[in-house]
This record gives C-alpha cells, structure tokens and sequence, in this order.
C-alpha cells in the first residue's frame, strides 16, 4: 500500500500540472482585446514598424506606431521633430534616430533603447508614457486600423503651390542627370513626381512615398519656422479623409504651361527616323481630340498621362511596342477596364445617375453599331480638298469637332405619347399610366449640360432605346409586350416576361438614378388599388 | 441508498425508494406533459438544434456506457479468460438495461415513437447509418435478452430452457460482439454527414474507429466501476467466488483499459494530424479538445498504469469514474458542445429542464430494476444449483 | 408508401437476378452520377430581389401553411435575420453590410432541392425522394420523427413541428412538387415581380446563369452558387457579392452526402463477414490451449495420484510387514482387522492431492 | 426493367439493400458452416 501511495502522489502531481499548463495555455490563447474604444479605432497615422523584414523573418509581430500621438505629445512640450529624427544635407531623415537600416542588431537596438528609454522617462516624470513590455508593443492581435489616404497633388493644389513659389518651377521639379550624378531643373521638362518616384527606391531613384515625406515635410516645416502659412507636417494633415476634405480648393484653375495643344489628332506619329520599316497606316480614320476641353474635366494630367506627358502613340504604337507595353494604340484608346483610356473614362461618366438609369442595363462589352465608331474616327475632309485649302492637321482637327453636333436629339414633343397604359394586372390592380413623355422629358433635361452624352445621343431615337432596347431605332417602337410575354420560354431563357420586364426596368433605373420614390417595395405606389 | 435497503422486510420507506419514488412521480407527470404538449412543451429542441441531451446523453452515452456487456462476454467466453467469469452476469445485466432504458428514451425523443419499427417493417432507408444503429440496437437488445434469460430462469427454476440457452453462449457472444461493433462505431458515424456542423477537432473520417474504441474503454471502465458500486451496496448478495474476484477484475479491466486508452490516444493525434487540424488546437474550442484529450484520455491511461502496477485498486476505481466521466464528456462534445459551434450562442442549444429530469427519470428506473433483479436473482451470487456449471 | 414496399420486396426478389446485379455492378462508385437529366430547378439572382417578400407569401399561399406573425407586407421583419420554420418554407432576408455600391441585397432561403440529398441519404425510413423532376419530397405517412435529416441537412433547411404532440412533420419546401408535376410554377417563382427566381431545367439555368456573368461580369462574382456545392443543388444562385456575405456558407465543399457516409456503411458487411471467423477462430485457440492445459493438468493429477498410489503401497506394505510380525505374535482373526485399517490412510491421501490441484 | 441510375443516392441505396440481405444471409450460413466444420470434432 506504500508504494501504491507513492504512485498516487506522483498521479495527482501530474494531474495538477496538466491541468494547471492547460489553463495557462489557454490564457494566453484566450487574450481578448482589452479596450474596447482601442479595437473602434481607424487612425491615418499608423506606421508599421517592420523593418527588421530586409534582414529575414520577423521573430515577433510588427510594432504599430502611431506617428501622431508622439508628434503632439512633443509639441506640448515644445519639443520638435529633431527629437527622434536626425538631419542629412540640412533635411530630416524620415527614419527613427538613424540614417541608414545597417544591420538588424543595431536597428532593433535603436528601437528597444530609445523607444523604451523614452517611455521609462516619462513614465517616471508622472506623465501618460507608452509601454515598456515586449507584448505591449509587439501585439498579436490588430486592434487599430489604418484609415490611411493615398495623397495626391491635383491641379488646384499644384496651382496653389505654384503661386506661393511665385511660378518658380525649380523649386519642386527636378531632372536627374546620370554622368553629374546631380539634380537640374530642365524647363519645359516638368512631369508628374511619380513618373521617376515609384512605389519602391530603386537604386538613385527614392520611392515617392520617401520623396514627398522628405521634401515636402521638410519644406512645409522649414516654411513653418518662418512664421509663414504652410501646408500640414502630421501624418493625418495629408493622410485623413476628413483633413483631405479641407483642403482648400481652387475652382477656377488657370490652364498649365506646358506647350500642350488645344486640339490633336489621336493618331500615329510619323517616325522621324526616315529609314524606319514600318508602313503601317492605321484604316480608321484618326480621331479629333479637345485636348483643352479634357484637361477641364480632370484634376490631374495624371488621368490620361500615366506615364510621361508626351503623346500617346509615342508610347502605344499602332502595332504595340515594350515602351507602351504591347497595348496597341486600338486598346489604349479603347480598354473598357482602363481608367485611362477614352472608352474606359467614358464608360465610368455612365455611372453618373442620369446617366447609369439606362447604361446600368446594357451590356459593356456588347457589340456596337459601327456608325458609333464613325462618331469619333469621324471622316476628315477628303485628302485633296485639304490639300487645296492647305489645312494643316491641327485645323482640320479644329474643324472636326467645331462640326461635332453636341445635342441631344428627341422627337417633337407631341410625337411623343404622354402616357402609356400598363394594364397585365388587371385582376388584382387598376392599370397604371406611366408618365411617358414626362419621362422622356425629364431624361434629356438631365443631360442637357453633358456634352458628352449629348453628343453621343444626337442621333434621333438613341436615347430612346434606353428603355426601347433591342428594336431598331423607330418612332413608333414595338409594344413591350410584342416581345415579352409568359415568363421561362424555352427559346428565349433570358428573355424576362412580361411582369418581370416592366418591373425590371422600372425599378433598376429607378434605383440607379436615385429616384427614391415609389419604393420598389411599395405596389400602391404605382399600382393602385382596385 | 444504503445496505438495509435491500433487506427484505424492512420498511418500504428507506432514503432509496422515497428519493426514486419522488424521481419516479416527477417523470411520470414530466411523461404525460411530453405526450400532451409535444416536444416543444418539454425541450429546448430547435430547428437549429434537432437532437439534444436525449440523444446525447440518453442514446450515445448509454449505448457507450452499456458496452461493458459485449467487452465482458467477449473476454470471458472468446478469449477464454475465465478469471473474471464472475463480471459477466453483473455486466450483461447492466447491458440489457441499458439498451433497454435507450430504447425507451427513444421512445421520448423522436416525433411518432409507435412507428419506431417502421424501419424495419414499412420502409428501408438502408444508406441510413441510423439505420443500421437501429437495427443493430434492436437486434442487440433481443441478444442481450437471450443472454440474460439464465437468470430469471434460474430464479423461476426452468432448468431445461435455463440450459439450452447456455447452449447458445457462444453464438450469442459472436453475434453480439459483431453487433457491438457495428453499431458503437455507427453511432460516432451518424455525424459523418455532418462535416459542415461538427468542429473540425471532433469530426474526421476516423469517428467510427474513435466510437468504438472508445465504447471499450467505456465498458471495461463501467464494469470496474459497477463492481465497486455493487461491492458498496450489495455486498451481502455477494458470494465469496464474486467478493474475491472483484480485485482481479479491476487489475485486469484496468490493465486493458490502460492500454486501450494508449492506443485511443494515439488514433485521436493522428486524426488531428490526417486532418491537419493543428491550428484548431490554439482556440478556445482547441482548449477545450486537449482538456478531453489530456484530461481524460491520456490521464485515466497513466493512472490506470500506475494503478495496475502498484496494485492499487483504489486508484483504479477512481480512474474508471474519471474515464466513465470522460466518455460522457466525449459524446456529449461530439453531440452538442462542438456541434453546431459555427452558430452565434443565441442559437446554440441547453437542454431544458424537463429534459434532464426525463433523462434522470430514465436513469433512476434503470436502477431501480438493476436493484430489483440483484436482489432477488443469481447476479452477484451463483445459484447453488448450477455451480461449477460453466 | 405501399409502392415503394413492393419496391423493396421486388429488390428482395431480384438480388439473385443477373440484370440487377450487372447493372449495379456496371454502376461502379468511382462512376460520377449527374442526377436527373430533365430535372427542374430554380435559379435565384440577388442583383434583382427587390425584397418584397411576394415569395413568401406566394409560398405560404400555395402550401397553405398557417398565417405569419407579422404579415407579409411588413418589411420591417426583414431588420432580423431569420431562417426557415415550420410555419415557412422560405424566408427572405437583408443584408446591408455588403460591400455593394446599391444599398443592401437578399438573400433568399429554403431547400435547395440537392441533386444529392443528405436528408434522403439519412432517412432510415425513406420518407425523402429526389424525384425525377429534381424535388426532394417528404413522406409523412412514414416518418418517425428522428430528426436526423435536420441534422444531416447542410443548409439547415428541414424543421420540425415541435408543437405538435402526437403528429409532428418534418416541414420543408417541396419545390412545389404537386404544382410542378402538373406544369404550374413553384408559388414562389410564380410571385415574384422582378424574375428575380428564374424556374426552368437546371441544364437551362446553368447556362441562364453562366450567360449573365458573362455579359455582365462587373455585376456578378464569377460563381454560380448550387452548380458543385454539396455534389450540386436544384436552386442555382447568382450574386452581387461573395456569398459568405448573404448569408452563405462557402466552406461546405462539394462532397455529395452520400458520399460521406459511403466509406462507413462499406465497413458494415466486412464487419460482418469478418468479425465471426476472426471471434471464433480466436474462441478456438484459446479453446484448444485450454483443452492442452487440462491434459496437462490431468496428467499431472494422474502422476499425483500414483505417486500418492505408490506411497500407500509402501505404506501399506510396511503395514502388512508390520502385521505379519505382529501375525507371528497374534491370532489370525487380527491380523485380518490390521489389513482393513491399512486401506484408510491410502484413500485419505489420494482425497487431498486432487483438491490441492484443482484449486 | 428499371430506368439506369442517375443519383449516388440511388446507387447506394440499390447497393445498400442488396448487400444487407447478403449480410443475413451470410449470418446463418457462417454459423450452419461452422458447425459443418467442426462437426466430427468430437469423434
């Protein structure tokens, strides 16, 4: 019996540090986020450090830094940015307490002694400090997240910036020049930043995010210290939506200098190089652009010009080239997915309201008419006559779209039918008058002031085939019910029924276009009782 | 419940038969409002949650817990392991009440209890696993029947019927070893249809093996522990063969059990493993599968080895409660903790009250007929008349 | 019901018969089955539910099921999020915290009408059929009431009639079997305002479906819920979002049911076959180590027993050599009585060995 | 004749039935087997 006891002694032993290391495993497992106004927040000011990653694997998570909350905890105490950053060539270095990420050891060191250096300090001055503990800081769990903006300069800000440097280019561009190894200022050069900043340093080239920290912060900053207005130098001045949103904003913008053209030719560029192979003529006929009229529409050059500011067939050859890419001039012109291209710009215009009630429905990729190409690879005059009145490109260009009808084309009010009566569901409601000149009506009305949809609903009838659709362009169109009648026909599958075709479209364009009321939901609005 | 209960004569109201008379009572009006109100009126049953504790409890568990039948039998008369002869009637009794006391909360649990035979006689869903539980439990009970008929006949004086019965000890063992296997290992194969519903760390491919692997455990433990319990109360309806076994019983039971518990653990890690289900052990529901692992799986096993090799029956008997209790544990995981886990807790099923009286009800009737048949039948005794018979 | 027995007691008959036989076999379980190929079903795009809640009522009119709580012209129902009942087969429900720019979507549930059902592969009594047309119907007349198609069911679609205390049912949408079967539409389809639920051949609706993701692919996730899920369903889903985020789950696979539980119900037989040779041939060897102990034993016994034979002969001897010296000195008459008393000591001998070998 | 089998479902439950009746039929002959066996074990 005393060995047995031994035995059961050295069970119990062993039950209680199972059950004991189970627990204890499972507190940690089980850590929840402690505060709950923590696990609610989106901040723009997180910076994630993890730099140690360009030296392997991180052993532990990532520590979020919130770049703001220190910077106003300095400037209480009058305290600047030289506090954790130190200058080179007269400028801060963006990164903490160092210049360059050396090794992992002296990195990490940086961080764990002055960060927690810091934090002991004023822990020990009886003020609010930061944690001191690894898994304060190195949290598994993400309890803050970023609300983080992209920050862009859009023609107003750069026409702000402009003005306070007193059109002084040189100021912000630069070129770079390989043999000097030095920055220049070229005139008549200036592009956008991120043409030669991208989203990662490469080799001479910083990363735009390191560039615009670097010189802008330092310029605000340094403009700052002379009592003068100047733009933010916090993270969430730039990088919060709401702060964004302040920004003020210039609406009339005077045109940039930068010898673009009024209107041009969309077309091949003719090699200089006269020995060139190619022959290749494009078979449609070029297309005349308003270059003056699109840099209205859009804020920045950038929309179009997402690489470099030159023409677009310098890039996007008829036949393609490694500079554009391989996308043909066709595609760049034409890519529904691209931003950049005309049709893909034009195509998000038709997600505007008024006009997304009707282009909602249609299909993107359908095949279109091919008079639509004519609308933009218009005929030019015939080569002779152009030559006779010796009418350069840029004229005839002028000429096309001064000859370009921008008005949307409807049939004379009385052609119209005022009303349409729907009556398929007589046995439960009254028939319904659909308003439909009101309509008609109230559609063109609201694209009166878009020239673009004006011009591509010129021709007679287009815009009734919003609603019309799939018949040939009429007066008199056929009868929704010619074509929609029992639902699930076995030659028509997608072909909706009746019931189903009026609802659709009513609701999806109501929907679409914002209209609020009837609510789809609400029968008696359209129909009424009987 | 004390030892003069059992002694004829003495007053009917003894602790025992006021507590199970009152248990009795409250299942009975528990059983009307069940046939009156429906199932609503008495459980907590949902649409999201359409078995609870009378299936968790009442059908796994007691099917789980009674397997000390078929593992005694198979021992005593297969293995030929006649030492522990004297565990086979106890056994085979608590295993007939067993099965019998599931199908009779079956018979609470499902819509139309009349047409529980419906399966067999009207219409064959044969790709149902419960199917073939059903059929195994059904024909299982008729062999436990068979099995058990020696007592009463015995007790009644049949001596002709008493030993042609005995004549079919063998092939009733096969039979019911086969009939035990399939359906222990079924009842964990019910949920096999269910992957999307039961927690990962509980549902794998393995869960028939894990079922019925773990039914041995179950019973060996069962029987251990119903021994000790028969020892603590019947002790004087015991005859000396019985009292001096007892000790063997649990040295051998337990050694099995030890051993079987080894092998289960080791099946349970590599189901984790086949499933790639690691991750899972870091969450709540992680912690809750190493407390069934650890806790009550590989800790019985150690205490069942120290145990054997210490001789320390105490210890023993304490591991075989610990197991029975982990057995429970398991079924009830599989059943109704880890199943449905994906629900918000709104949804998430606890058994109404009434279900768990229904369920002690059933429980106390189970020992109430155990007690009535031990004290008057040949269990724990051999009948003077057939000594030296086997 | 009646039928279906006779169906059963045919395969009885015709197990033995070789057509049978052949084309079971012939019907390997590597075969991939397609289900039924005209079966119907019902396609159901959430960029066009409206949620109206016209299917609901259009269901509960058609199956006449009991009145809702609230009616079906009230909305505000759809601010929870709700499931099937007893008393609804379907429910319609809102989802407004879908990343979709046009405001929130519906979902609509209720049983999708497996092309592989798991409620019909866990029925122990056949109450579930999918039927050639593609719906999956329940036989009251049959069902116990166990309640394992809820649990078999991944799309948590089967309720119980918990109320009832004597006649509860299983309660779930039938795909509008008897209207269907009679060429009428399904009351949900046949309610709806906006063809939001397109009904037609599963074929059909494939190509429905796969036709509008490819006209429209900004509109559409590039998956047609229903088409591979759980081995494939009769209700076919398009939608805006990912699924996960009206309410579907996405982490089903497409494992059909029966498959699941194919493995185990192949163990039964090989249980059966098995288990018998392996008990009893195992029965037999201990049997015959017991047959060889007990020879051993006996032997053993046997050597005992002349052992002790032989010592009472000694014994015995040394008492009749003893007697015939006291012959010389007595009567002949006690000499007869020395030889009887020899006897005594030889029996009581040959008693106690054998009880100390048995024991 | 029965029309070919398009489901697993109904595959398995053709199979299921077929192979239960097996089951018993082999239950009893096993047993009769085994008793021819062992028959003239006595002997």
């Amino acid at each position: 019996m005393e060995k047995g006891r031994s035995g059961l002694q050295r069970a119990v032993g062993f039950v209680t540090i199972t059950i004991l290391s189970i627990f204890i495993m499972g507190l940690g497992v089980r850590k929840v986020p402690q505060s709950s106004d923590d696990a609610a927040k989106v901040r723009a000011d997180i910076i994630t450090i993890d730099y140690l990653k360009t030296f392997g694997e991180l052993e532990r998570p990532p520590v979020l830094f919130l770049h703001d909350k220190h910077t106003a905890v300095l400037e209480k105490k009058n305290k600047g940015c030289q506090t954790c950053h130190l200058s080179e060539n007269n400028q801060l270095v963006p990164k903490f307490k160092r210049l360059k990420d050396t090794d992992k050891t002296e990195v990490m060191d940086i961080f764990h002694t002055q960060c927690i250096a810091c934090h002991r300090q004023t822990a020990a001055n009886k003020e609010k400090s930061g944690p001191v503990s690894c898994g304060d800081c190195h949290k598994d769990e993400i309890t803050i997240s970023s609300s983080r903006q992209p920050m862009g300069m859009d023609k107003s800000l750069h026409f702000r910036h402009s003005k306070a440097h007193k059109e002084k280019c040189e100021t912000c561009h630069h070129e770079y020049n390989e043999q000097t190894q030095k920055l220049f200022y070229a005139k008549g050069k200036e592009g956008t930043c991120r043409y030669c900043h991208g989203k990662t340093t490469v080799e001479k080239k910083i990363s735009m995010r390191l560039a615009a920290h670097l010189s802008c912060i330092d310029c605000h900053r340094k403009t700052l210290g002379k009592n003068q207005i100047a733009g933010p130098i916090n993270c969430s001045g730039c990088h919060d939506i709401n702060a964004q949103k302040m920004i003020e904003v210039v609406d009339d913008v005077p045109r940039l200098k930068r010898n673009q053209p009024d209107v041009v030719f969309v077309k091949k560029i003719r090699s200089k190089d006269k020995n060139s192979t190619t022959k290749t003529e494009a078979r449609m006929n070029a297309v005349a652009f308003s270059h003056f009229a699109h840099e209205g529409y859009n804020h920045t050059c950038r929309v179009c010009h997402h690489a470099d500011l030159n023409a677009c067939a310098s890039c996007h050859t008829l036949q393609g080239s490694k500079d554009g890419k391989q996308v043909k001039l066709e595609q760049a012109m034409h890519q529904l997915q691209s931003e950049q291209s005309c049709l893909g710009c034009h195509q998000i215009n038709q997600q505007e309201k008024q006009c997304a009630g009707c282009h909602a429905s249609l299909e993107q990729r359908r095949k279109r008419e091919e008079a639509t190409c004519r609308n933009c690879n218009a005929s030019p005059l015939p080569e002779n006559t152009s030559a006779a009145l010796e009418i350069d490109d840029k004229t005839q260009a002028a000429r096309l779209l001064a000859s370009r009808i921008a008005v949307t084309a409807t049939y004379n009010k009385e052609d119209i039918p005022e009303k349409v009566v729907i009556d398929g569901l007589l046995n439960k409601y009254k028939a319904v008058d659909l308003p439909h000149r009101k309509i008609v009506l109230t559609l063109v009305r609201n694209i009166k002031d878009n020239k673009l949809a004006n011009y591509f609903h010129s021709d007679l009838g287009t815009i009734c085939q919003g609603c019309h659709h799939n018949s040939p362009l009429s007066k008199k169109p056929p009868k929704c019910a010619s074509c929609h009648g029992r639902p699930f026909v076995a030659d028509h599958p997608l072909r909706p029924g009746l019931m189903a075709a009026y609802h659709s479209q009513c609701m999806e364009c109501h929907k679409e276009m914002g209209i609020e009321k009837p609510v789809a939901t609400d029968c008696n609005g359209c129909h009424k009782e009987k | 419940m004390s030892e003069d209960t059992a002694t004829i004569g003495k007053s009917y109201f003894t602790p025992f038969n006021i507590i199970a008379g009152l248990i009795v009572i409250m299942g009975l009006v528990l059983t009307v409002i069940r046939f009156t109100g429906g199932l609503a009126a008495t459980t907590n049953l949902s649409d999201y949650n359409p078995w609870g504790l009378w299936i968790g409890f009442d059908l796994l568990v007691g099917v789980a817990l009674a397997a000390g039948g078929y593992v005694t039998s198979a021992a005593v008369y297969l293995f030929g392991m006649k030492k522990y002869h004297s565990a086979v009637r106890p056994a085979i009794l608590t295993a007939f009440l067993g099965y019998a006391l599931v199908v009779l909360a079956l018979h609470y649990d499902v819509g139309r209890p009349w047409r529980l035979p419906y399966p067999f006689i009207v219409q064959q869903g044969t790709t149902s696993l419960l199917f073939e539980v059903g059929a195994c439990v059904a024909l299982y009970l008729m062999v436990l029947f068979i099995e058990f008929t020696p007592v009463p006949l015995e007790w009644l004086g049949f001596k002709h019927a008493r030993n042609l019965v005995v004549k079919l000890t063998l092939l009733l063992t096969v039979f019911g070893v086969v009939l035990s296997t399939l359906h222990q290992s079924s009842l964990g194969a019910l949920f096999l249809i269910a992957p999307s519903k039961l927690h990962p760390l509980w549902y794998s491919p393995y869960l028939p093996v894990y079922f019925f692997v773990s039914s041995i455990i179950a019973g060996l433990s069962m029987v251990i522990f119903e021994s000790t319990l028969s020892f603590r109360f019947f002790k004087h309806k015991m005859d000396e063969s019985h009292s001096a076994e007892k000790d063997t019983i649990a040295l051998g039971f337990g050694k099995a059990a030890s051993f079987v518990l080894a092998g289960y653990f080791i099946i349970k890690v590599i189901g984790i493993s086949a499933g790639n289900q690691w991750h899972f052990l870091t969450t709540n529901y992680g912690l809750w599968y190493l407390v069934e692992l650890l806790g009550f799986v590989a800790l019985p096993c150690f205490f069942y080895a120290v145990g054997v090799r210490d001789k320390n029956v105490t210890l023993i008997k304490w591991t075989a409660f610990w197991t029975v209790i982990g057995v429970v544990i398991n079924r009830f995981n599989v059943s109704m903790i880890a199943f449905n886990w994906h629900l918000p807790s709104s949804e998430r099923y606890f058994p109404h009250w009434m279900e768990i009286g229904i369920s002690v009800f059933i429980v106390t009737v189970g020992l109430i007929a155990f007690k009535f048949i031990v004290t008057r039948m040949p269990i724990l005794y051999e009948h003077p008349e057939y000594k030296d018979a086997h | 019901m009646s039928i279906s027995r006779r169906k059963f007691l045919g395969w009885l008959g015709a197990a033995g018969l070789s057509t049978t036989l052949s084309k079971a076999a012939s019907a390997a379980t590597t075969k991939h089955f397609t289900g039924y190929p005209d079966s119907v079903g019902v396609l159901f795009d959430n960029t066009r539910c409206i949620g109206c809640r016209k299917c609901e009522a259009g269901c509960n009119k058609v199956n006449e099921l009991p009145a809702p709580d609230q009616s079906f012209d009230d909305l505000t129902v759809l601010a929870q999020q709700r499931r099937t009942t007893a008393r609804a087969y379907t429910v319609v429900n809102r989802y407004d915290k879908v990343n979709h720019p046009k405001g929130p979507l519906y979902g609509k549930i209720q049983c999708n009408h497996c092309l592989e059902p798991a409620c019909a592969s866990a029925c122990f009594v056949r109450a579930f059929d999918k039927t050639k047309i593609g719906a999956v119907t329940y036989d009251e007349t049959v069902c116990v009431g166990c309640r394992y198609c809820m649990i078999a069911c991944p799309f948590e679609i089967p309720t119980y009639e918990y109320y009832k205390a004597l006649t509860p049912r299983v309660m779930k949408c039938t795909l509008c079997y008897p209207r269907i079967s009679k060429g009428l539409l399904p009351g949900c389809v046949e309610s709806c305002p906006t063809e939001s639920l397109t009904y037609g051949k599963r074929r059909d609706l494939l190509r429905i479906a796969r036709e509008r993701i490819h006209r429209f692919p900004e509109r559409y996730v590039d998956h047609i819920y229903g088409e591979h899920e759980m081995g494939g369903t009769s209700w076919l889903y398009l939608s805006a979002v990912p699924f996960r985020e009206v309410g579907m789950r996405e982490d089903l696979g497409v494992t059909p049911a029966p498959e699941l539980t194919a493995g185990a119900l192949s163990g039964v037989p090989i249980v059966v076959g098995m288990w018998p040779v392996l008990l009893t041939g195992i029965y037999a060897i201990s049997k015959r180590k017991e047959k060889i102990a007990s020879a051993e034993k006996e032997q053993a016994v046997t050597t005992a027993v002349e052992q002790a034979k032989a010592e009472a002969e000694a014994q015995l001897a040394e008492a009749l050599a003893k007697a015939e010296e006291e012959k010389k000195k007595a009567i002949e008459s006690e000499g007869q009585k020395a030889l009887k008393e020899g006897d005594k000591p030889q029996a009581e001998e040959a008693d106690k060995t054998e009880t100390e070998e048995d024991s | 004749m029965e029309s070919a089998i398009h489901t697993l479902h109904e595959f398995m439950f053709r199979t299921e039935t077929i192979t239960y009746l097996i089951i018993v039929a082999a239950l009893f002959a096993i047993t009769g087997f085994w008793l021819f066996l062992t028959g003239r074990d006595e002997e």
